[in-house]
């Protein structure tokens, strides 16, 4: 019995701890890499982790999708004072979404790399290790400035990731240098928001954050700090007028970065811009800015026709879905603009169907690459014929992307339709089926492109190895089932919506939630002000 | 009103150093300013009670990024060539930037003022509670590596990254081997 | 509001740390040296810097370290009035990021010069426009697109 | 034909290094007393080595620590610090609970605490500049010394 008690009580500690583990087990494994600094163990940490993370996050997901949050205080010091980790519906899906697509990414990666990239795999491991890490831990965090150090872990991680495609072409060099100065300015920006909310305010903490704002909506220091937030963000999302970086940096990066980036930079960066909008300023701050909306929809429409029409045009498809991209963002946007909770949890959705689609493309093109050595529409006609799984693949994404139903693409587009018309707002819902018109063109270009036209014959092109076509296929087939099956995505959608328009569930009464508390957070943790609270163990 | 005086003086150097350094066309010159204007930020630091920052200023600033930059040179260029950029663009920009800081600064506390925000919410449990809880003179010590000892592995992190970047974009990773040979570049002949 | 000496003294440092932030935002967005950017960059960086030092500045205070008799033991004596150390914290992590941000930049500069043979935007853009249209021509006249 | 001139500086930087060394030391472990810590003494201990570097050469500080050393001392660094958190988790606490190392005596606890992590800061930091500056270094000038 003695036993038996013991080895519950082990697993319940190691339970409490999977928040912190969340972010340590992907932190640790860069070093370890760089310790290592063999090239296959590299490749063996770095998947193995990502499991063990994508396993964390599923289990986190799992505890907080009925609602309720999960609170861990690193080093045991209670918020204020210390740094908190805090999980609701909302960043658990996004940090399973960026998990699941690190996981998927890494055998892909294997292959790809050493297509693409000749030394230093060993240092791309411990960079993408990083660049997830920071992912990670600038949505999981539940303090201002903490996101600020973890966006700077994954913002550096990606200058290099992008510069490493100088391989293949030298103007990665330079877009990785121009994403390094507007992405710093972006930080800089950010990190200035947050100092005017510390001068108003006192802390750092976003619950005590948002309870400390209320009543002070008309300051002009917190309303200046919500500029610089947004804009600092904005930046980093590639919202429309701050979007300068994205194009480059996506088609000259190497494919598995690309793949990974584009499932998942910009959605960390959208998740904090939404967490600092919705649950630090409350909603009741937002909605009264209606600048916001007056601001946030013509720049989402011109993202949503001004991405799509520029990418009918590119001759590389690597590049026309960079522009797509682009596009999509603004749909994501449209859906904060909207400012009600269906709009919110469209977005959600839409983050996480796009994220899982777009992976699915750029995998695509990275195995064209690799057969075919660029991703221009010349050299990868009728390749579809050729690599037949791909081809499929690449045709299922690519109506995921337009939105045809069936697809995940359709039911959060279908959500965003639905919300533009719960705010009466019919021409917008038109305009987003209309914007969809320009998908359907560059994506058939793509189809014509791959099926229609006539191979050349010198190729001998064959669908890539297992390794590369496994995550494709299982990537198409989450296409798929998140177009059929929308419990979880929807329902943690929902769930996240309503967590992030209730606004944080606030500092001062972190009690009224104790029941939906599923863990206990270890003791130490409870009173930072109890020295004697270490003794009890 | 001395401390004002002594914020103030270093602050027209510091102004007057980085208008120098956007005008300045010898990249040398430009290196030197940028030392320069970390000094005397380690200064004004000192002066605002910031000694760790001030310490950490002086030894990045004007010791480490200096060597790098000088380093950059020799790799690169030692002029700036002029340029024909238009520069309204960039100015409305700055404009904007400046007057959206300075509206914010409207409903800021004063300089100084004890019972501003910032300094009656956490402050005070930091000062009063880490004698006990930590028992650590520097304070800033305390918070760095204990109360937000997080943020402070994060930052760890941010410069295991930078090495590493150097380390693809320039050399790679070293194993035992290699006696050093003169390893040439692969320079385009200019 | 109230447009006396008091206020205008009291947010004079904000100003100033403005100014000087502009000054360096203006060289990262208007310079075309790419070297210069980076010290730009550090300019506006460190002006933010000073801003949040400012925030922790209590006037007749001190720097927040308690003094320790030769035993080392401290002492919290509430006579003594410290400067917040939180800013302090904060700028010193932020100053880490700063120099790991300039190394990076520096190093890209370093390859940018060997890849295309300067470091000035102006003609980095020019390389890469004729870049683009010699793709455009190879590659996009059997589509009748534009890269 | 650096090892041919500057004797003056030669000889100062042999006693310079030293004492820089010795100053970064003091940094490390008094900075719980005193400005300074991990970081500034990392830089301090990366400067020594960089004026080294300077005067002697690159080929005989690569030949006092050789760059694979480096490498791992700036990852063991960020080991040691993220392993001091693990090693608390383990013993039960949250991670970077410092308490967890003398549960009797919390700030005990933190004192053990503040100085490992202090440690892997400064390795990561030193090994990290060290790496930056061999990085820099190892590349052909493309202006000679006379040009300045």
């Amino acid at each position: 019995m003695a036993g038996d008690v013991e080895i519950r009580e082990v697993a319940m500690t190691l339970h409490a701890q999977l928040p912190a583990l969340q972010i340590v087990v992907p932190f640790m494994t860069a070093p370890l890499i760089v310790f290592f600094g063999k090239r296959e163990t590299a490749w063996w940490l770095a998947f193995l982790s990502c499991s063990v993370s994508l396993v964390i996050s599923y289990l986190l997901l799992m505890q907080v999708i009925g609602g309720g949050f999960i609170s861990y205080q690193m080093g045991g010091w209670a918020p204020p004072l210390g740094i908190e980790y805090r999980i609701d519906a909302a960043n658990g899906l996004i940090l399973f979404l960026i998990s699941l697509v690190a996981t998927i990414t890494m055998p892909f990666a294997y292959r790809s790399i050493q297509a693409e990239i000749t030394r230093s795999h060993t240092l791309f491991y411990a960079c993408l290790m990083l660049c997830f890490t920071g992912l990670m831990g600038m949505v999981i965090t539940g303090d201002a400035f903490n996101v600020f150090v973890f966006l700077e872990v994954s913002s550096l991680s990606t200058y290099v990731l992008v510069a490493m495609g100088a391989e293949r072409d030298k103007r990665a060099l330079t877009a990785a240098f121009d994403y390094l100065i507007l992405g710093t300015i972006g930080a800089t920006f950010f990190v200035i928001g947050i100092g005017f909310l510390y001068m108003a305010t006192g802390t750092l903490n976003m619950a005590d954050l948002a309870d400390r704002i209320q009543g002070q909506e008309s300051s002009r220091t917190v309303r200046a700090g919500f500029a610089f937030i947004v804009v600092g963000l904005g930046l980093k999302a590639a919202m429309v007028p701050l979007h300068l970086w994205l194009p480059r940096a996506y088609t000259y990066a190497p494919s598995a970065v690309t793949v990974f980036l584009a499932a998942t930079a910009t959605k960390a960066s959208i998740y904090v811009m939404l967490r600092f909008m919705f649950s630090v300023y409350q909603p009741e701050f937002v909605f009264h800015t209606n600048v916001l909306q007056i601001l946030f929809i013509p720049l989402a429409l011109l993202a949503m026709f001004g991405g799509s029409f520029v990418a009918v045009f590119q001759t590389d498809m690597k590049r026309m879905l960079a522009y797509s991209s682009i596009g999509q963002i603004g749909y994501m946007l449209l859906g904060i603009a909207m400012l009600n909770q269906s709009g919110v949890s469209a977005t959600m959705v839409h983050m996480f169907n796009h994220g899982i689609t777009k992976a699915v493309l750029f995998m695509g093109v990275g195995a064209f690459v690799l057969r075919a050595g660029s991703s221009f529409y010349d050299n990868i006609g009728g390749l579809g014929r050729k690599m037949p799984v791909t081809g499929a693949v690449i045709v299922i994404g690519g109506l995921s992307l337009i939105g045809i139903p069936g697809t995940a693409g359709f039911v959060s587009k279908w959500l965003l339709v639905q919300a533009a018309f719960e705010n009466d707002m019919w021409p917008i819902a038109l305009l987003i089926v209309l914007s969809s018109l320009l998908a359907v063109i560059y994506v058939w270009r793509v189809f014509e492109v791959i099926y229609l036209q006539a191979p050349n014959e010198w190729s001998e092109a064959s669908d890539p190895p297992m390794t590369m076509l496994v995550p494709m296929i299982i990537l198409a087939v989450a296409c798929v089932y998140f177009g059929i099956f929308t419990d979880l995505s929807l329902g943690a959608a929902g769930t996240a919506a309503e967590a992030l328009l209730n606004g944080s569930f606030g500092m001062a009464e972190p009690s009224l939630d104790t029941s939906a508390l599923p863990l206990d957070v270890p003791h130490g943790a409870g009173d930072a002000g109890a020295d004697a609270t270490g003794g009890d163990h | 009103m001395i401390e004002t005086l002594v914020n103030i003086t270093l602050f027209l150097m510091l102004v007057a150093t980085a208008i120098a350094i956007s005008q300045m066309h010898r990249l040398f010159a430009v290196v030197m300013l940028s030392g320069v204007f970390s000094l005397l930020t380690a200064l004004l630091f000192v002066a605002l009670d910031a000694v760790d920052v001030a310490f950490t200023e002086a030894a990045v600033g004007a010791g480490i990024s200096t060597v790098l930059m000088l380093g950059t040179i020799a790799l690169t260029a030692r002029t700036v060539k002029p340029s024909t950029r238009p520069q309204t663009i960039p100015l409305i920009v700055v404009f904007v930037t400046g007057a959206a800081l300075i509206y914010g600064t409207m409903d800021m506390p004063n300089f100084g003022d004890p019972l501003a925000p910032a300094q009656v919410h956490v402050r005070p449990e930091y000062i009063e509670r880490s004698v006990e809880q930590i028992d650590v003179p520097n304070i800033v010590t305390a918070i760095l590596a204990s109360y937000r000892g997080f943020d402070t592995m994060g930052e760890t992190a941010v410069v295991f990254t930078a090495g590493i970047g150097v380390l693809a974009l320039l050399s790679g990773l070293g194993r035992r081997r290699r006696k050093a040979p003169p390893r040439g570049p692969q320079e385009p002949k200019a | 509001m109230i447009w006396d000496v008091e206020f205008i003294l009291g947010h004079m440092n904000y100003w100033l740390f403005i100014v000087l932030m502009m000054v360096g935002f203006y060289i990262v967005v208007a310079k075309g040296n790419l070297l210069k950017k980076i010290v730009g960059l550090n300019i506006f960086q460190v002006a933010v810097f000073m801003l949040y030092i400012s925030v922790g500045k209590i006037t007749g205070g001190t720097a927040p370290i308690f003094p320790a008799d030769l035993t080392g033991h401290i002492e919290y004596d509430p006579s003594i009035l410290y400067s917040n150390p939180l800013p302090h914290v904060l700028i010193l992590t932020a100053i880490v990021v700063g120099v790991a941000t300039t190394s990076l930049g520096l190093a890209l500069i370093v390859r940018i010069r060997e890849g295309f043979d300067s470091i000035e935007e102006d003609e980095l853009v020019e390389i890469e426009r004729a870049m683009m249209i010699a793709d455009n021509a190879e590659h996009g006249s059997s589509m009748g697109g534009r890269a | 034909m650096i090892n041919h001139h500057h004797l003056i500086l030669r000889v100062v930087t042999k006693l310079l290094v030293g004492a820089i060394i010795l100053f970064a030391f003091y940094v490390q472990f008094h900075g719980d007393f005193s400005p300074g810590g991990g970081f500034q003494a990392g830089v301090l201990m990366a400067a020594a080595f960089i004026i080294y570097g300077l005067v002697f050469g690159l080929d005989k500080t690569q030949e006092v620590l050789p760059p694979w050393v480096v490498h791992k001392l700036s990852a063991l660094g960020v080991l040691i610090y993220s392993g001091t958190g693990v090693w608390s988790m383990m013993l039960g606490y949250p991670f970077l609970d410092y308490g967890a190392f003398d549960p009797g005596h919390p700030s005990h606890g933190q004192h053990t605490g503040i100085l490992a992590v202090e440690a892997g800061v400064g390795l990561t930091v030193a090994a990290v500049m060290v790496t930056i500056y061999y990085g820099f270094g190892a590349r052909y000038p493309h202006i000679s010394d006379e040009d300045w």
